[in-house]
């Protein structure tokens, strides 16, 4: 049970792209609170989570994704959503994370959102 | 028509209690028909209990075991329980994660959520301590209410 | 490519026990990508083993313990392993099931049904006591040999 | 985790149909045993087990299909199989208590074989 983080950037985005689940009790949620600190400190302020390989979350990634969107708040930087698989979207309808997150279903738009 | 079928099982406080709960329910859930969306989110709704049940009730605890049953029966309708023997606590001290105050806080997701993936659900106190959590998720041909 | 992941149990020494082992190999087994009958396969070698480890080995005993793993590779490939704390036994003084003069025996097919639905299959003694069951079931991807 | 028996008969030969699993610490086993003694007992010497809804057997299971064909030998009546699945087809196999029991796919040839 993993999450595999990768970072890219376009157009002056920093896109993370996560593949697998973002669950209590393994690496995962380590991993992408320390990849988001990192993008942050080297003074990025236009991150988009690209969810699109997490096929699974559960309420300790939920509050991951949380904490990713006010760490960057505090520093002045905006995290938005890409390709929010059903399921995880379910979550955000009931939860109504939904209302604190953009959501893209296509890159480019996202990455256009910001400017 | 399902094969009804049940087990009880006394499991350590740790993560890998978590993983075998969710693995079961789902297993049990698939043979009796259920489709796949709600084999999901039953298996979540067990993972969200199983969860509270290792850290906030056991605190993780090598002297506390966590009781799980499952019962299938008849029309394929799945049962599950999941008891603790911790300090317990009241259900509806819990703040709602949906206000607007609590909308940016990192936890307190937990029992919203298996409110809304199972079709019953109740939490109480258990005898002698700890909490008995208790869902239900109704059999694949049952309409749904 | 799957996702690596790994469990270990320690669960009680009743019928309860052995069917949770084999719901949740057969989940690892399905969510590794694995086919229908290989997890059929998978599942049924398990069975067997932990119906051993219960019955031969700990006899029920409500002081003795099973302890189960599973092991998830990143091809998919699954390692199980299965420990009583029994007496022990000599595997090579089984006798063979499907000699004529076994054939019409109600018991003592177990070892053998292990050994032809998994890809690697090893029993020993264990340390303190009891004996150590090993089973590999190759990733989906895999040639078999 | 049941097993259903029902009896019937078809020109003199008793057809057993069992449905469901067939394995160790259920009441299947006992049930087997109990219905396949009766049948013995009432002077059945044409014995079908009909093991078309069994979806699962087990190393004990087995061994219930051996006890039932040499409690009925020593009577000397005769056992059979008919319908039996691949799975257990597989097991039959590796076991080579195939070349214990006669078995079929067709109720009518398997009612016939024994005139
Ligand atoms: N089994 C339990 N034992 C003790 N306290 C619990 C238990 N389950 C839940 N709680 C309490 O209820 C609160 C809310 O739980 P939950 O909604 O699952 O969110 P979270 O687990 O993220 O805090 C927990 O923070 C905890 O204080
Ligand atoms: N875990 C164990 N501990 C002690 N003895 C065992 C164990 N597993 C197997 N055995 C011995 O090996 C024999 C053969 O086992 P098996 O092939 O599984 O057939 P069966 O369980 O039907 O007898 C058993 O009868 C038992 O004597």
């Amino acid at each position: 049970m993993s999450l595999n983080v990768g970072v890219r950037e376009v157009d002056g985005v920093t896109i993370v792209d996560l593949a697998g689940r973002i669950t209590l009790g393994d690496a995962s949620s380590g991993k992408l609170r320390e990849t988001v600190r990192e993008i942050l400190g080297k003074g990025a302020k236009k991150v988009i989570l690209n969810l699109g390989d997490v096929s699974y979350i559960d309420s300790s990634g939920l509050g991951e994704l949380v904490s990713t969107y006010t760490t960057a708040s505090n520093q002045g930087a905006k995290v938005k959503l890409l390709n929010v698989q059903k399921k995880v979207q379910d979550l955000l309808q009931i939860t109504k994370l939904y209302t604190v997150f953009d959501t893209f279903d296509n890159e480019a738009d996202a990455v256009l959102s910001f400017s | 028509m399902a094969d009804p079928r049940s087990l009880e099982l006394k499991l350590e406080s740790k993560v890998d209690s978590v993983d075998a709960a969710e693995l079961i329910v789902q297993g049990l859930a698939r043979e009796a028909g259920h489709p796949e969306d709600e084999i999901d989110h039953l298996g979540m709704a067990v993972r969200e209990s199983m969860v509270n049940a290792v850290t906030h009730g056991n605190g993780y605890s090598a002297e506390k075991w966590v009781y799980f049953s499952a019962r299938v029966e008849k029309d394929g309708g799945l049962r599950v329980g999941i008891r603790d023997e911790g300090e317990g606590f009241e259900p509806r001290g819990v703040p709602d994660p949906t206000a607007p105050e609590n909308l940016l806080k990192t936890s307190g997701r937990g029992l919203l959520l298996m409110r809304a993936l199972v079709d019953e659900f109740s939490v109480e106190r258990a005898e002698p301590r700890g909490m008995q959590v208790t869902m239900f998720k109704k059999g694949p041909g049952a309409k749904r209410g």
